[in-house]
C-alpha cells in the first residue's frame, strides 16, 4: 500500500481523550495531521424546545443543567435576561452573592481544566493534585449553596440562600490555601520542561485568526485580544469590583494555560473584595409569575468564554423563545485551524485547550417522545420498544425479558 | 450623547427605512428591525464602517405567521447591536453572512436544521445539531412541530 | 530432566515470575498512588483484574489475522521467561550460563517489543497500526543506548557472561562505581522499553485509545498484562545483576533476599520517574534519546575502555 | 528555568503524608449540613394547595387528599432532581430537604416514596 494517500482516523464520538461526545475526522500523513473536520450534535437533548413548554421557574433548573461545570453561568445569564424583561431590580446583596458563586465556579472549572490538560498530555500526577485541591472549593460550594455542582442559588428576583459570616470565614481560609496552591502550579507550569515542551507551540491561533473565527474567553485572550464580558459589559456586581483582564501573547496552548492560571489569581482577589464589600439587606425581591411581553439579550463571562442568552417573553408563564449560545460553540470553529499540520499526539491537548463543554453546545430538541397527549414514554413501553427494535434486527430477548420481569414483580 | 445614541443617529441618517425602527433598550443594547431587501447593505455598513467586528450568534424564531432571524453583532465586546429580519414562511430563504464572519457557518447550519430556513451561500458540510438519520423535512423548533405527532422515522432516528 | 522442568516451570520460571509480576505490579501501583497522595489499590487488585479479564469475551476484528493475534501474547511471554534463566538469582551462578549469554538475554528482551508491533499491525485497526509503528520507531531510539551501557559494564568485566560479570564485580567491589552513569542511562531507557509515562507514546491512552493493544480483549489482554509485569521484573533483575552486584559469597538464600531488595528498589525508581513527567511526543523522545542518551552511553563505553587498561585485574 | 523534575519535592512530601482520599463505602463520607438531599414531608402542616406540584421541574411530587384536611405526598425519588424548589414554594413549610444522599436502589418501584397522612414517615427501607 503506497503511503501517498492519507490515513483517515475517526476521533470520537466515544474516545478516551474526549470527555464528551463530539467527533473529529482526522486525515493523517505519518504523524502529521493534514485536515480535520468536526461533527457535533451528539449531546443534543432539545433544551431550547423544552424551555418553551415549561414555566420560567421550571426553566431555571432546566437551563442550569445544560452543563455540569458552568451551571451557574447559564442560570445567571438566563435569570438576568428574564429580570431585564420583567424590569425587576434585584437587591445589591443578591448581585454580590451571584458574583461570589460565579467566581467560585470559575475557580473549580479552571482547576478541573488544569487537571484534564495534565491528563491529556500524560501528566496524571498533575491531574491528581489539581483535583485534590479542587475539592476545597467544591466543599465550600456544597456548604454555601447546598449542592456541589448544580447550585440552584438563583431564582427570578434574587438568590435563594444567604452567606452567613461563618461561611465568609471558611471562604477566606479556602481562598488562602488555594492561592498558594495556584502559585505552586504557576511555578510548575513555567519551569517543568516536559510540560512546557508539550504545551508551547501547539494549537497556534494568531490574533487575526482568533478575531476572524470568533474565538472567545481564554482562547481569545491567549492570542492577545483583551475581551472580557465582566469588564466590557459588566453585569451583577462586576461594575464596582476592580480586577485585571489577563491576556497573553503566546497564541498557543501554553498561553491559554497561563491565562487560565492568571484568571484564577484574579478570582481569588475578586472573592476577597466581595467578602469585604458585600452590603447587607434582603436577598430577593417578590417577582411576578407572568413575565410581560419583551425580549432581552444577556451575556455572561463563563469560565470558557462569552456565554449569550436571548429570551423572548409573550406575557404568559412560559417563554416564547430561549436561545443559548455557549462559549464552546464559538471556540469550536478555531479548532480545525489550530490542528493544521500538528502532530497527532497534540490533538487531545489542542481540543482540551479550548476546554470544550459539549453539553453546553448542543442544547437538544425533543426530550420526551409522547404518544397522543403530552405524557412521557413509560418505562415499560420503552422496554417493549427496545425489544421490538432488537427483534427487527433478528435478536430476540423476550425470554430474557420474561425472566427479568418475574424477578422484579415477585419482590 | 452616549455612544449608543451616536450609533442610532448614524444608522438612521444613512438608511431612511430605519427611521424609528432603532430602539435602545438599555445601555449597550440596540435593537433594529431591518427590512429584508435592504439587509445586505445595512449589514455591510455596520460591519465595515461602524466596526461591529464580532458576531455572537444568529437566533432563528418562529413568531406565528413568519420567521424572524436576529443577528447579534458586538463592537469590541461592549455594545450589542441586534438586527432582526422577518422571512415569510412558505419558502424561507436568507443570504449567508459567511463572507463577513467565517464563524457564522455553524449558526446558519443550526437555523437550517431547526427551522428549515434555506441559507444561500452556505457551503456543504456536516449537519448541526440534528443526527444524520433525522428526516430532512422535520424542523423541531417550529411552533407547529409537537414531539408527539412526529412521524415514525423521527422516532426511529432518535431510538 | 526433572530439575530442568522444575527450573523452567516453578522456581525461576513461570510460577515464580507470575507471582513476582503481580506483587511488582501491586507495589508499582501502590507507590505511584502514594506519591500522588492517594490511597491506592488493595493488595489483590492485580490478581482481581487478571481473573476479571479471563472471564471477558474476546472480540476479533473481521480483517484481523486470528492465529497471529492468539499467538502474540504467548510469543512475548515465552521470550521473557526464558531470559530469566540466564540471570543469577539464587546464588551467584545462573542456571545456564555460557560466554555470550548477555547478548542472548538482550535479544530475548527485544522479542516482546517486536511481538507488540506484530500484534498491533495484524489487528488491522487504525489505532493499533499507528501504535505499532510508534512502538518500532521508539525501539530504535532507546535500544542503542541501553545495549551500549550494558555491554560497557560487560567490557569492564572482560566477559560476555552475566554470571562471570557478577562474580567479577563481587571480587572487585570498587569497580562498581564506574558503571553508575551507565546505570542511570539504562533506567531511563527502561522507561522506553516498558512504555512507562515519559515514553509511553505507543500506548498513549488519550490519543490512540490503547495503541497496539486496542483490539486485544479477554484472555489475550490478561496474558498481555501478565507479560508486561513479567517483563518489568525480568528487566529489573537484569539491571540488578549487571549494575548492582552486591551478592558476595553469602548463603544463596541471603543472596536471593538481596536480589529481591535490588529489584524492588529499581521498580521504585521507575515508579518515581513515571509519576514525575508528562508524556513526550515521539519526535521529542527520539531527539532526547539521540541527543543526550546515546552520547552519554558512548562516553560510558569510553570510560570503561580506559579504566580497563588502567585498573589492576 | 528548565528543570524537568520540579514536582519531585511535592511527590516525596506527600509520600509520607496521609492520603487525601478515603475508602468511601468503608469509611462514611457525609455531606455538609445545608446539602439538598432526600425530601421530608410533614403531613400535618400540608393544606393541599398543590403549589409544589405546579413548580416542580420534573413532576416528581404528587399530593393526594386522603381525608378531611389530611393529605398524603408521593415523591418519586427517581424523577426528583433535588432542587428544593418545592421547599421554597410551599407556603406552609411542610417540605424540607435532609442531607441524606445515598438513595441508590435496585428496584425503581421502591423509589416512589409515599409519606402517609397520619404517621408522616416514609415507607422505604434502607438497601
Amino acid at each position: 500500500m503506497r503511503y501517498s494517500k492519507d490515513v483517515k482516523i475517526p476521533i470520537g464520538p466515544q474516545h478516551p481523550a474526549l470527555k464528551e461526545p463530539e467527533s473529529f475526522l482526522i486525515s493523517l500523513r505519518g504523524e502529521k495531521i493534514t485536515a480535520a473536520s468536526v461533527r457535533l450534535g451528539y449531546n443534543h437533548r432539545g433544551i431550547e424546545k423544552a424551555c418553551e413548554e415549561r414555566t420560567y421557574i421550571q426553566d431555571l433548573y432546566l437551563i442550569e443543567r445544560i452543563c455540569g461545570i458552568c451551571s451557574h453561568s447559564h442560570s445567571t445569564c438566563f435569570v438576568q435576561a428574564v429580570e431585564e424583561i420583567a424590569g425587576i431590580e434585584i437587591p445589591a446583596r443578591a448581585r454580590y452573592v451571584r458574583t461570589l458563586i460565579g467566581e467560585l465556579e470559575r475557580i473549580h472549572s479552571h482547576l478541573l481544566w488544569l487537571g484534564v490538560a495534565g491528563h491529556e498530555i500524560g501528566f496524571d500526577t498533575l491531574l491528581m493534585y489539581t483535583w485534590r485541591d479542587r475539592e476545597i472549593v467544591m466543599d465550600i460550594l456544597a456548604s454555601t449553596t447546598g449542592n456541589r455542582v448544580n447550585y440552584g442559588i438563583n431564582t427570578i428576583g434574587g438568590v435563594r440562600r444567604d452567606i452567613n459570616p461563618q461561611q465568609n470565614q471558611q471562604i477566606l481560609e479556602a481562598v488562602g490555601i488555594l492561592e498558594d496552591r495556584t502559585k505552586y502550579y504557576i511555578s510548575l507550569a513555567t519551569s517543568e520542561s516536559t510540560l512546557i515542551n508539550r504545551l508551547s507551540g501547539v494549537g497556534l491561533l494568531s490574533m487575526e485568526d482568533a478575531k476572524q473565527l470568533g474565538a472567545v474567553g481564554p482562547v481569545a485572550r491567549a492570542s492577545g485580544i483583551a475581551r472580557d464580558v465582566r469588564k466590557d459589559d459588566p453585569y451583577a456586581a462586576y461594575a464596582d469590583l476592580d480586577f485585571k483582564v489577563i491576556t497573553d501573547s503566546h497564541c498557543d496552548v501554553y498561553g491559554r494555560t497561563l491565562v487560565r492560571m492568571g484568571e484564577l489569581m484574579q478570582s481569588y482577589s475578586i472573592i476577597r473584595q466581595i467578602i469585604q464589600k458585600i452590603p447587607g439587606g434582603p436577598i430577593t425581591v417578590k417577582s411576578p409569575r407572568k413575565i410581560p411581553v419583551g425580549e432581552a439579550v444577556s451575556r455572561y463571562e463563563a469560565p470558557r468564554g462569552e456565554d449569550m442568552h436571548y429570551v423572548r417573553a409573550n406575557g404568559t408563564e412560559k417563554p416564547d423563545r430561549v436561545k443559548v449560545r455557549a462559549p464552546t460553540l464559538a471556540n469550536i470553529q478555531a479548532v480545525s485551524k489550530m490542528l493544521e499540520d500538528r502532530y497527532l499526539a497534540d490533538l487531545p491537548i489542542v481540543i482540551a485547550a479550548i476546554d470544550p463543554c459539549f453539553s453546553c453546545t448542543d442544547r437538544t430538541i425533543a426530550v420526551n417522545m409522547s404518544d397522543g397527549n403530552k405524557n412521557t414514554l413509560t418505562w415499560q413501553s420503552l422496554r417493549l420498544q427496545s425489544l421490538q427494535w432488537y427483534r427487527d434486527r433478528g435478536v430476540d430477548f423476550t425470554e430474557l425479558n420474561k425472566k427479568v420481569m418475574e424477578r422484579f414483580s415477585t419482590k | 450623547m452616549t455612544e449608543e445614541e451616536k450609533i442610532k443617529q448614524e444608522l438612521e441618517e444613512k438608511f431612511g427605512c430605519l427611521k424609528d425602527k432603532v430602539v435602545i433598550k438599555r445601555e449597550r443594547r440596540i435593537f433594529a428591525d431591518v427590512p429584508i431587501e435592504k439587509f445586505d447593505e445595512i449589514f455591510a455598513f455596520t460591519v465595515k464602517q461602524m466596526h461591529f467586528d464580532a458576531i455572537s450568534a444568529i437566533t432563528g424564531m418562529d413568531s406565528g405567521d413568519l420567521f424572524t432571524v436576529m443577528y447579534h453583532l458586538n463592537k469590541e465586546g461592549r455594545i450589542v447591536l441586534n438586527l432582526t429580519i422577518s422571512v415569510n414562511k412558505n419558502n424561507p430563504s436568507i443570504k449567508s453572512v459567511i463572507p463577513y464572519f467565517a464563524s457564522a457557518d455553524i449558526y446558519e447550519r443550526e437555523i437550517t436544521d431547526l427551522l428549515g430556513i434555506q441559507v444561500e451561500g452556505l457551503p456543504a458540510g456536516n449537519r448541526y445539531p440534528l443526527p444524520d438519520g433525522w428526516p430532512t423535512n422535520e424542523h423541531p423548533l417550529r411552533k407547529d412541530w409537537k414531539a408527539s405527532q412526529s412521524k415514525k422515522e423521527v422516532r426511529n432516528a432518535l431510538l | 530432566m526433572g530439575i530442568a522442568i522444575f527450573h523452567i516451570l516453578v522456581f525461576p520460571g513461570l510460577l515464580f515470575l507470575t507471582i513476582f509480576g503481580f506483587v511488582a505490579e501491586y507495589f508499582d501501583r501502590k507507590l505511584c498512588a502514594r506519591l500522588q497522595n492517594r490511597i491506592g489499590p488493595p493488595w489483590f487488585q492485580p490478581i482481581a483484574d487478571f481473573i476479571k479479564l479471563l472471564g471477558k469475551e474476546e472480540i476479533m476484528p473481521r480483517e484481523a489475522d486470528v492465529i497471529v493475534l492468539k499467538l502474540i501474547p504467548l510469543f512475548a511471554l515465552v521470550a521473557c521467561v526464558t531470559a530469566i534463566l540466564y540471570i543469577p538469582i539464587w546464588g551467584q551462578q545462573a542456571i545456564f550460563s555460557f560466554n555470550g549469554d548477555i547478548i542472548v538475554v538482550l535479544y530475548l528482551l527485544t522479542i516482546p517489543t517486536l511481538a507488540y508491533f506484530l500484534g498491533g499491525w495484524y489487528s488491522r485497526s487504525v489505532y493499533s497500526m499507528i501504535g505499532a509503528v510508534r512502538t518500532l520507531t521508539q525501539l530504535f531510539a532507546y535500544e542503542v543506548p541501553l545495549f551500549m551501557c550494558i555491554l560497557a559494564s560487560a567490557l569492564l568485566a572482560d566477559t560476555w557472561s552475566i554470571s562471570e560479570m557478577v562474580t567479577f564485580y563481587n571480587h572487585h567491589l570498587g569497580y562498581w562505581f564506574c558503571n553508575l552513569l551507565g546505570f542511570a542511562i539504562a533506567i531511563v531507557c527502561l522507561l522506553g522499553k516498558l512504555e512507562k509515562v515519559p515514553f509511553d507514546i505507543p500506548e498513549a491512552e488519550t490519543e490512540i485509545v490503547a495503541g497496539s493493544f486496542t483490539e486485544f480483549g479477554g484472555k489475550l489482554l490478561a496474558l498481555l498484562r501478565m507479560t508486561f509485569n513479567i517483563e518489568l521484573v525480568v528487566v529489573a533483575s537484569l539491571l540488578a545483576a549487571v549494575f548492582l552486584p552486591f551478592g558476595l559469597n553469602f548463603h544463596p538464600a541471603i543472596i536471593f533476599i538481596l536480589y529481591l531488595i535490588q529489584v524492588f528498589s529499581i521498580i521504585a525508581v521507575i515508579t518515581f520517574l513515571r509519576s514525575l513527567f508528562a508524556r513526550l511526543r515521539l519526535d521529542q523522545m527520539i531527539a532526547f534519546c539521540w541527543k543526550y542518551l546515546a552520547p552519554a552511553a558512548f562516553a560510558q563505553v569510553l570510560i570503561n575502555l580506559i579504566l580497563k587498561g588502567i585498573l589492576p585485574r | 528555568m528548565i528543570n524537568p523534575g520540579k514536582i519531585a519535592g511535592l511527590l516525596l512530601h506527600s509520600l509520607f503524608k496521609k492520603p487525601a482520599t478515603i475508602d468511601y463505602p468503608a469509611q462514611p463520607s457525609g455531606m455538609p449540613k445545608g446539602f439538598r438531599g432526600k425530601l421530608k414531608f410533614n403531613a400535618k402542616l400540608c393544606i393541599g394547595c398543590k403549589l409544589c406540584m405546579r413548580d416542580c421541574p420534573s413532576d416528581a411530587i404528587i399530593i393526594r387528599k386522603v381525608g378531611e384536611k389530611k393529605f398524603e405526598a408521593e415523591i418519586d425519588m427517581a424523577k426528583c432532581i433535588y432542587c428544593a424548589q418545592c421547599v421554597d414554594s410551599c407556603p406552609k413549610k411542610a417540605l424540607e430537604s435532609t442531607p441524606e444522599f445515598e438513595l441508590a436502589h435496585l428496584d425503581r418501584m421502591k423509589l416512589k416514596v409515599v409519606f402517609s397522612a397520619d404517621t408522616g414517615d416514609d415507607t422505604t427501607e434502607k438497601t
